[in-house]
Order: structure tokens, then C-alpha cells, then sequence
């Protein structure tokens, strides 16, 4: 199985030659014998060249990967060679066809709406303050346009991913 | 001694106290919001009462709730922890009224401490001294005088302040204006009350605080003191006994001011005197935290004192169990409070389900939480979940724990703040024991991104694995199976490749 | 100071090591058989290499294999922790002529303190007196005469014997030939060498041990006794330090013969003294332990030191960190011993899955563990699977804090003796410190049987509960549900109930 | 639901009369009312009239619960109302027609067969020594009888539960 992965916006091609024990697998240039176990849940055991890791793996999408290195969070999209590309899941306010969106990033509270429909706002202008955990947080556009929708009002519960505000 | 003690707080804090209560043999009363029904302090209780909705303003801040579930159960005094009803003066003087023992220090003292004004006169009174600045509310005009007199740059402060809100540095006589507007403004809506005041703004200074321990006889004892100036938004981060910057002359002069304002106070039970140092270790008293500090553990393990428990002898009318000349600091110990937050979004409070739970452990390893693997972290409460706790000989030791015991740390279905935590760690300046209140915000921002190193190529080949195991692995039969099943297939496999 | 160091075993102590390596940035290697390569110290070492099958004679204690493994990965130095190859001179004197550092005694060391004879000859040279008896191997007719001198009861022992094995009590004249023939054939089929000597046997005696230190320039510390006199088949249950039979005259008399013995031993790194002390307060010595003892912590918690990374700094040259006189115990330390038995049904060992782990955490509480949840516990080892260590500033506050600790300790899937340390913990005598090396056998001579106190009517109801809710819930639609997901269905049903 | 449930040789009645939230809970002549919560795998957490409770289930065979309070074990075999009688999970040794089977405790290697076939045993007396986790265990007959089987030799790997040796 072979896969391209993206890895802080560098592309690598990731195949596993061999799937039994030990496995191979090979990133781009080099080739890398692996042991590895299933400890549980998403945790793992693998052992390379004598080196002794723990690995989490958390998926966020599909072929969206967190993987944890020795404390570390490695995000990481795969997409299966030969399948059609998938555009991977949306960042906040990434613009998509000239529409830019503010994604509340948690679940929490709308507490305050610092902009009207149809009003201008600027890169980096407040748009709307989510509450969390006792915390204000400020969330902002992040490029200039105008504001098209506002879907949330002032009070009302958010879910982490939901759309609060679209602007063009 | 009180038979059974009602703990009106939650998280952390709940379950330390819970613990303290049941080492002495005293029953444990919680309460607990619709939202911690499945909380861990619930679990680990005596007893347990449900006191009201999710927000705080409806459960865990109802006096009347809180007292009356207190009689209800028996409980002959109550714990307020830190945050929620701890330093809230009406709270403990309706506790006082209605016969029941407040660990905590007397409503009168709360509130004599609690207005920022008022302690700094008091202060003041007490021949402490406090940042220069005023010690009264000022008119626009008399703010303008007093920046001269004191010299700038000045730090605007709203006086019913806290939290960083209500709050403007000005460096030049320009800014003033400004920064007047601003605060007072922000002040007014925070906290529905415009009045201002100005202090001195120090610079690279430390915040350094010292604990003491107060009975009802009027002994009071200093622990020695925290260093705390590795602080994010004014949010303590890491903290530290000793501090690596306080020589044992310091010690005593810190220690002997706050015994004295302490005194001066009428003050009784633990508590916490928050200390500006500059670098030529002169010290401003700032505030007195009138309860148990989030991070009293660094102090008990350098001393060996259980604070809580000395709290709850102290509220049941005990004396001191040490004299001051008891009381040694032996080796070193630093505290990492884990947050759920997300160190590489901004620090955006990241509520949720803990799906994964790995504790470390093993000597010199101390852990205070309030979590569990599965459990929910509300969206409604503090974002601490956790306080990592290591001691060493010395600081060289305490550090090399602290990062063995990150390393084997894992929370993962929320964020955290370990990552961040790992950094700071390795940090040349953190090492050295150099740095101050403003080290933290410079540090940050240069901004806090994700490891592209060594592990990169691990990972890369781990996460191929994984999705690799998730298809039927051929040569094997095809057919769709389950990610878990196939995984425990393959891990069965393995076993089985093993026992041969 | 080593780059690198190779674990030569397995579970809680191949852990323990880890973390004083990574904790002094020393890398680790481990090795693991083939019933291992899931167990937690392959998981944490920085290295892993297979070194053969399950049986320990076939990887744990295949020297050839070991040592290679040391090569290959370019490790400086082994450390064997306890059992396995921890004591065998052959292995010792290998690694010393493979020019790697071993974490222990020189070879000589340990063959001259090996033999239970040399051993009692060697400490009677030094003028520490061993429990009357014999230092020489004996004729029947030898064991009948010394037997007389002695005078009874006498204790027959093997003299290549260990683990309780080999050992038979004579009270009477009449009892000796049979105690001798006994011994005999126990020994010649348990080490293949039927050689016995005499011992004057003491009763209600106590085991207490003395922790040196000696490093390779002759230097040589005592850290303080542990009272380890609660013990089972021979086997430590329940360990502390200071003894509470132990004064300071006695800890330092204690002291001084340990320190003699060593020094007449040319004793290096760290030591276990082992002493029978009588309730005159007499000591003889039993043995010498050359090797860190399971029951370490204890002393590491009241003296602050940490015995693993003394271990390393002496192999690797370096002169004690500390001189006597500036060991001081602070506080009271107990360790209970976690096995994987069941001790209702007469500490039968208990291998298997762990599906259950909850470890405690909180103030004063260490645990050193070699498992996790979700991890088999093989049959082919030691049953020790965790370390449980209170601290408090004294005896009453380390035992509340054990007791407040063992409560929160579920281990789920395997047997263990959680209950067992339950009960020791309440009982009278235990909590007087009044107790002897028969102590408790006598208590379990009585009975070891399962509560059937006020707790008996919860665990009814929630059984029934439990079984209740593996039903389609009634009066919802019927249709079988699996276990897990109905109950989850339970808990969704409640979470709604709860947010409204 | 309605079960008979055996603890330490003595029966009781528990009835769950009501299952929703909170429970209500007969058991012979007194009735709980239960406040509990999942919390994962086997573990609950009961509130019975203010008293908070951990309780973890576990399932050693049908209707053979280890139910653990507060760090004790209480081994209960429940049994619903109405069915017919099982007979529960035998004890090691214990007498079936006659026949007393010598069981392994815990998975193991024989060391030592003691007995041979159609040898005479009385009670206690040395049967079998099993070894684990490097201590030998000797098994004993709970009574007299003759060595009707021998199921395992010296140096067999067994498995915990499994008959070694048949006593008539």
C-alpha cells in the first residue's frame, strides 16, 4: 500500500513493502524495517534499527493523522496513491472560492458579535468573541471582505467546527 | 478534630482535599454541577450532592446551596479550595453565621485583603513596602501628578481589578491620556466600576511569592517562597521552590514581611504574599491570596508539610504542628500545570472527552488531577486539568525529572499544554534560572510551532503503518474489517509470530 | 559518565533504572525475551533488542547474549538490577573482561559475600557477630555436637541455600536427625550440593537491614535500616524505613558493623546488610545483599538520595555525593509489595491480562510499576508487578497516606495482594509497630477470607444493576443489545438527563 | 429483573424495580434508590442515599459477578428468577457424581506428577506441583479417592481451569 503524505506542507510518498513482521516500509528514498505491536487503543510499540518508540495515532479526518513521537504531535494528510486527490479538511478561515469562514475552534459560548451584515472588515479585525473555560477569545478574519452571513447570535452554544460568521 | 468536611469546589482541587480529609480519617462531603456527575471528585468522595446546572453561577457559586447541602450532610466545616467562593468574604462570613468552620482565614480579613487599595495601605501601615505608587482611587488629573512624582513608565490599574483586565502601561507623558481612557473604560465594563489607581511599572522584574501558615493563636510561620514568573496573559505556567533567584537573605526578609503583614492583618490559616523583585532584589508587596495557591505543592514538597492538613488543624482550632525554626527547605521542586488548551492555536481552550490517560510515575514524581481516562472535560470550568509535580536533590535534578516524567505524560482527545511545557524545558535561559514576569510573552512570541525534526520520519512511517493495518492485509483475504479488529488481528498475529 | 547503559532485566526495576538514565541523559538499552516485546520497559528504553525465548534460562539469563547485545548497541556499562544475573560472579567477571563498567560490586565482592559460610566467616573476622552457629560446612555427627553447643532450637541450612529452601527447625534433640536428613535432601535436589550447617534459630525476632554505600575509593556510608520483618514463605510483604523498633543508638551501631563488614569485604556500590535483631535489641548478621534490593525506595524517600543514579555515578568512578554525616531521614516511609497472587486462595500467583489499572497519584505516593492496563503478565517470571511507597512526616501520616492510596489502587484481570495490604494495614499490632519475622504467618494461620461486612448489600444492588442493564431496558423496545453498548445507551440516556 | 443471588453461602432476593435514572433497587426486605453512572469498562459510580461508591463488575462466568467496593471483592452468583437452576461455576476439586477433578489455578507448567494411575489418595494429601512465576505449587486432593485419570505429564504447559487429574 502506498500513500502521499503531507507533512507541514512538504510531500512525501510513504509504501509499505511489506505488511507481516517486521514490517517494511519505504519513505521516499530510504527503506525502514520496523517491529512493531499493538499496545492499545491507538498506542503502538515499534521498534526501528533498535531504537524503541512509543507512537499514538489519533485520526482527525479521513487520512488525517496526528502522530504522537515521543511527545510530540506530528499532523499529517495521506491520501492513498492512485485515489482522487481529496482536498484536505478545511482550516479555519481558509479561504474556499472567495468565501472565508470563522470557524468557532471549541465548543463554548458566543458572548459578544463585533460585526453587522454587510459590513467591511479588514485582515486581522475581530469578528466575534466565543467563550471557553472562563477564557474570552477574540476570533478574527483573516483577510479583508464583506460580512455575508452571521449565523450565530449573541448567547448562543457552539459547537467546535461550527461556522459562525461568513465573509466574501 | 471536624468529623466530616464539605469540599465546595471541584477538579484538582476537590480530589487533593478529599485526599488530605481521608488521610486524617474525615469524612468527605463534594458537590458537584449536572456537568460532573462522572467527576473524579464525585467518584472518590464520601458522599456527594448535586447542587445545580453546568455554570458556575448556578452551582458551584450558590451560597445557599453550598451551606445548606453542608448541613444537610453533617459536615462541620467547609473547604472552599482556591477560585470559586475561596476568597469571597459574604460566602465566609454566612459560613460564620450559620456555626460552621471556614478553612480559610476570617470574612473580615478576606475582605480587609481583598480590595487592592486597601491591602496596599494596610501594607503600607505595616512598613511593607509596596510598588510606589497611590493607595487610593485618583481622578484623571491626579493620575497625571502622580506619574510624575512616581515616575514613568506607570502601570494604570483599575482598583476592583484582576486578571490583566482594566490594566495600560504608559512609558511616555503621551500615552497617559490614552491609557486612562482605556483603562478606566475597560475597567467600568469588567467590572462595573471606573476606578483607577497607579503604580510604577518594574521591568524584567520576578514575581516571587511567599506562603506562610497563620493559627488562631497568632503564630504564624513562612515556608519559603515560590517562583512564579514564568506567566502567560498573567496566568502562572511553571512554578518553582525555591526560586533560583532568592538567596537565603532575601528568604528571610521576604519571610519576615509577610509574617509582619500577616500579623498587621489579623490574618489566620494558609496564605499566599505575592511579591514584585527587581534585579537588585528589592521586593514590592503586590497582593495577599487569601487561600490554598494552585501550586501550594512545589512548597510542600520542599518542606515536607501537608498544607492542607495544616489548613484543617488550624480551622479546628489547633496550634501550628512547627515553629519557625523547624521548617527546612530540602532540595528543589517544579511544578508544570497542564491546561487544556492548545498551545499551538493560540492557546484556544480545548474542552472535550480524554480519550487517552498516561500517567507517569516513579520517584520524585508527584501528580495532582482531576481527570481520568474517559472522562469529560466540561466547557464551563477552569481549564486546568492536571498539575505535574517533580522533586530533585537540587534544581539540575527536579528538571531532569520533570522532563523524563513529560516525556511519558499523555493526554490526548483534548490539548494540552505538555508540549509546551517540553520546550520551556529545554530552554537555555529557563536552565540558567534566568528570567522574569515578561520572559514568556517575548518568548512566545517568536511563535510556537510543531516539531519538523528528527521524529518526522517516525512518524511518516508510523502512520503509513497504521492505515496500512486498517486495510485487509494481504496476501490475506479481502473484506472490509473494522480498524480495532484488524489491529487486534494483527496484534494476535504478532503474538502469535512471538510465542513460536 | 556513560553515554549509554544496558537494563539487564525486566519489569518494575528495568523501569526504575530507565528513569534514573533518562533522568541523568544516559541512553538505555533493553533487552526482552520473546514473552516481553509489549512489556513496559521495552516500551520506555531508548533501545530494544530480543535476546531469546520466554524461559529466563533461555534470554534473562543467557550471559553470552546479554553481553553481545551490550556491544552491539555500544553500551558502557550493565546494570543487572535485582535477581536474574544481579548476583553471579561468572557474569560480573565477564563483563569486567569484556572491558564494560558493571553496575555492582567487583566479581570478587560478590563470590567472597556468595556463600553463606565464607560469608559468616568473613563478618566474624571483622568482629560482627552472626547468629551463633557453625561457619563450616558439617557432618551429621558435627551438626548433632554444634546442635548441643548452640543449644536449641536450631536451624539447619543449607549452605548454598536460598528462598527459604534447604531450612528446617529442630526444637528438640529428637527432631535433629530427621531436620538434618531433611535439609539434606532438599538441598542436594534445590542446588544440587546437599552441604548444611547450624544456626541457633531465634524466635519473634526482627529483619532489619542497613542500605550502604561504598564507592572505589574506599568510601563507605550507611543510609538508614529498613524494617522488613513482615514477610511471608520468606518473601517481604511490607517494608519501612526507619524500623519503629529502631533507635538512634541501635541505627548507629547498626551502621558501624554494615560499614566494618563492607570494608572487610572490599565492598563496592551499593549494599544490603541483613540482621536479625532480637528484642533485647541484639543484631547477628545474616547476609549480605550485592545488589539494590526491591525494597529500595523506602530509603530513598526518607534520605532524599537516589540509590539507582549513586549506583552509576560509583561504577563510573565518581566519589560518594555525600558524606555521613550529611545523611539525615526526614519522615517515615512504607512500601507494599504488589504481587500477582491471590491471597484468598493461598497466594496462588496469578498471571494474565490486567484489564483494569487505576493507579493512585497524589501527595506522598510513589509507585514503581512494570505494568500497564491492557498488558499480560507472564508465567515465566518473578510475581512482583508494582511497588506501592507512601511517604509522611511520620509513621501514623505515611500509613494513613498508604491506606488512602491502596483505595484508589485497582488492578483488575490478575490476582493481587491490594486486599491482603488492606487488612495488614488495620491491624493493631501492624499500626503499635509491634511485629516479628513470624508475625505474619501467625496472622494468616487464622484465615484470610473475604469481607463480609456493610459493604455486602452495594455490591448486591449494583450487581444486580449491572445484570439489569445488559437487558433491553425496559419499557424501551425489546432486542438483544451487547453488554458494553447497552450500558453506553445507559450513559447517553443519563448525559441527556443531566444537561436538561 | 429480579434475581436470587448466593453470597458467602447465604441467598438473597434483589429486585430492580426501576431501571431509569435514579434506580430503584429491592434487595430482600429493604429498597435502595440508586443514583449511578457509567464510567468506563466494568466501573460505576453508585450515589445511594448520599453515599458516593466506586464499583467495578466483573464477569467470571453466567451470572458469576466479582463485584469490588471501595478496594474489597464480593463474589455473588445471581440467578434471574424463573429460569431454571444453574448450577454455578465449580470449584476446583469440588465433588461432581463422585468424581473429584484436581484443576489447575493458574496457567503453568507440571513439574511434578505425585500419584499414579489407580493409587489410593486421602484428603490433602499431595496430588500435582504446577510451577508459575517461578514458585511451585502443590495441588491436594479435597478427599478420598482413587486416581482414576491423569491427564497431564511432567513438564505439560497448562492453562488455568484445566483438569489434570480425575479422583474417583
Amino acid at each position: 500500500m502506498a500513500y502521499s503524505a503531507d507533512f507541514q506542507g512538504r510531500a512525501h510518498r510513504v509504501a509499505v513493502t511489506e505488511g507481516g513482521l517486521p514490517a517494511a516500509v519505504r519513505l521516499d528514498e530510504s527503506t525502514y524495517e520496523v517491529d512493531f505491536t499493538h499496545i492499545g487503543g491507538g498506542l503502538f510499540s515499534l521498534i526501528v534499527r533498535g531504537r524503541s518508540y512509543e507512537v499514538d495515532v489519533v485520526e482527525e479526518g479521513e487520512g488525517a493523522l496526528v502522530v504522537w513521537v515521543e511527545g510530540e504531535p506530528h499532523h499529517i494528510q495521506f491520501e492513498e496513491e492512485g485515489r482522487r486527490r481529496r482536498r484536505s479538511a478545511r482550516a479555519p478561515g481558509q479561504v474556499a472560492g472567495g468565501r472565508r469562514t470563522i470557524v468557532a475552534p471549541m465548543p463554548g459560548k458566543v458572548v459578544k458579535v463585533l460585526v453587522s451584515l454587510g459590513q467591511e472588515v479588514s485582515a486581522g479585525q475581530g469578528v466575534i468573541v466565543v467563550e471557553a473555560m472562563k477564557m474570552e477569545n477574540e476570533l478574527k478574519a483573516s483577510g479583508p471582505g464583506v460580512v455575508k452571513e452571521i449565523r450565530v447570535q449573541e448567547g448562543t452554544g457552539v459547537g467546535g467546527g461550527d461556522v459562525l460568521v461568513v465573509i466574501e | 478534630m471536624f468529623k466530616k468536611i464539605l469540599i465546595a469546589n471541584r477538579g484538582e482541587i476537590a480530589v487533593r482535599v478529599i485526599r488530605a480529609c481521608r488521610e486524617m480519617g474525615i469524612g468527605t462531603v463534594a458537590v458537584y454541577s449536572e456537568a460532573d456527575r462522572a467527576a473524579l471528585h464525585v467518584r472518590l468522595a464520601d458522599e456527594a450532592y448535586l447542587i445545580g446546572p453546568p455554570p458556575s453561577a448556578q452551582s458551584y457559586l450558590k451560597v445557599d446551596r453550598v451551606i445548606e447541602t453542608a448541613k444537610v450532610s453533617g459536615a462541620e466545616a467547609i473547604h472552599p479550595g482556591y477560585g470559586f467562593l475561596s476568597e469571597n468574604p459574604e460566602f465566609a462570613l454566612r459560613v460564620e453565621q450559620e456555626g460552621l468552620a471556614f478553612v480559610g482565614p476570617t470574612s473580615q480579613a478576606i475582605r480587609a485583603m481583598g480590595g487592592k487599595t486597601s491591602a496596599r495601605s494596610l501594607a503600607t501601615k505595616a512598613g511593607v513596602t509596596v510598588v510606589p505608587g497611590t493607595t487610593r482611587d485618583l481622578t484623571d488629573q491626579e493620575v497625571l501628578q502622580a506619574a510624575k512624582e512616581i515616575g514613568l513608565p506607570v502601570l494604570i490599574k483599575a482598583s476592583a481589578g484582576g486578571g490583566g483586565k482594566g490594566m495600560r502601561i504608559a512609558s511616555t507623558e503621551a500615552e497617559l491620556a490614552g491609557a486612562i481612557r482605556a483603562a478606566r473604560s475597560e475597567a467600568s465594563s469588567a467590572f462595573g466600576n471606573p476606578a483607577i489607581y497607579v503604580e510604577r511599572y518594574l521591568e524584567r522584574a520576578r514575581h516571587i511569592e511567599m506562603q506562610i501558615l497563620a493559627d488562631k493563636a497568632g503564630n504564624v510561620v513562612y515556608l519559603g517562597e515560590r517562583e512564579c514568573s514564568l506567566q502567560r496573559r498573567h496566568q502562572k505556567v511553571i512554578e518553582e521552590s525555591p526560586s533560583p533567584f532568592v538567596d537565603a537573605d532575601l528568604r528571610r526578609r521576604l519571610g519576615k514581611a509577610a509574617v509582619k503583614l500577616a500579623k498587621a492583618a489579623g490574618y489566620t490559616n494558609a496564605g499566599t504574599l505575592e511579591f514584585l523583585v527587581d534585579s537588585a532584589k528589592n521586593f514590592y508587596f503586590l497582593e495577599l491570596n487569601a487561600r490554598l495557591q494552585v501550586e501550594h505543592p512545589v512548597t510542600e514538597m520542599v518542606t515536607g508539610l501537608d498544607l492542607v492538613k495544616e489548613q484543617i488543624r488550624i480551622a479546628a482550632g489547633e496550634p501550628l504542628s512547627v515553629r519557625q525554626e523547624e521548617i527546612e527547605l530540602r532540595g528543589h521542586a517544579i511544578e508544570c500545570r497542564i491546561y487544556a488548551e492548545d498551545p499551538f492555536n493560540n492557546f484556544m481552550p480545548s474542552p472535550g472527552r480524554i480519550h487517552v490517560l498516561r500517567n507517569p510515575t516513579g520517584p520524585g514524581i508527584r501528580i495532582d488531577s482531576g481527570i481520568y481516562e474517559g472522562c469529560e472535560v466540561p466547557i464551563f470550568y477552569d481549564p486546568i486539568v492536571a498539575k505535574l509535580i517533580a522533586w530533585g536533590q537540587d534544581r539540575a535534578e527536579a528538571i531532569g525529572r520533570m522532563r523524563r516524567a513529560l516525556r511519558e505524560y499523555a493526554i490526548l482527545g483534548v490539548k494540552t499544554s505538555i508540549p509546551f511545557h517540553h520546550r520551556i524545558l529545554d530552554d537555555p535561559q529557563f536552565l540558567k534560572g534566568e528570567f522574569h514576569t515578561q520572559f514568556l510573552e517575548k518568548w512566545l512570541a517568536e511563535g510556537f510551532k510543531e516539531e519538523s525534526g528528527s521524529l518526522a520520519e517516525i512518524a511518516l512511517v508510523a502512520g503509513a503503518l497504521y492505515l496500512h493495518t486498517k486495510k485487509p492485509p494481504s496476501p490475506a483475504p479481502a473484506g472490509q474489517a473494522a480498524p480495532a479488529e484488524s489491529l487486534w488481528k494483527l496484534a494476535a498475529r504478532h503474538e502469535a509470530m512471538r510465542r513460536r
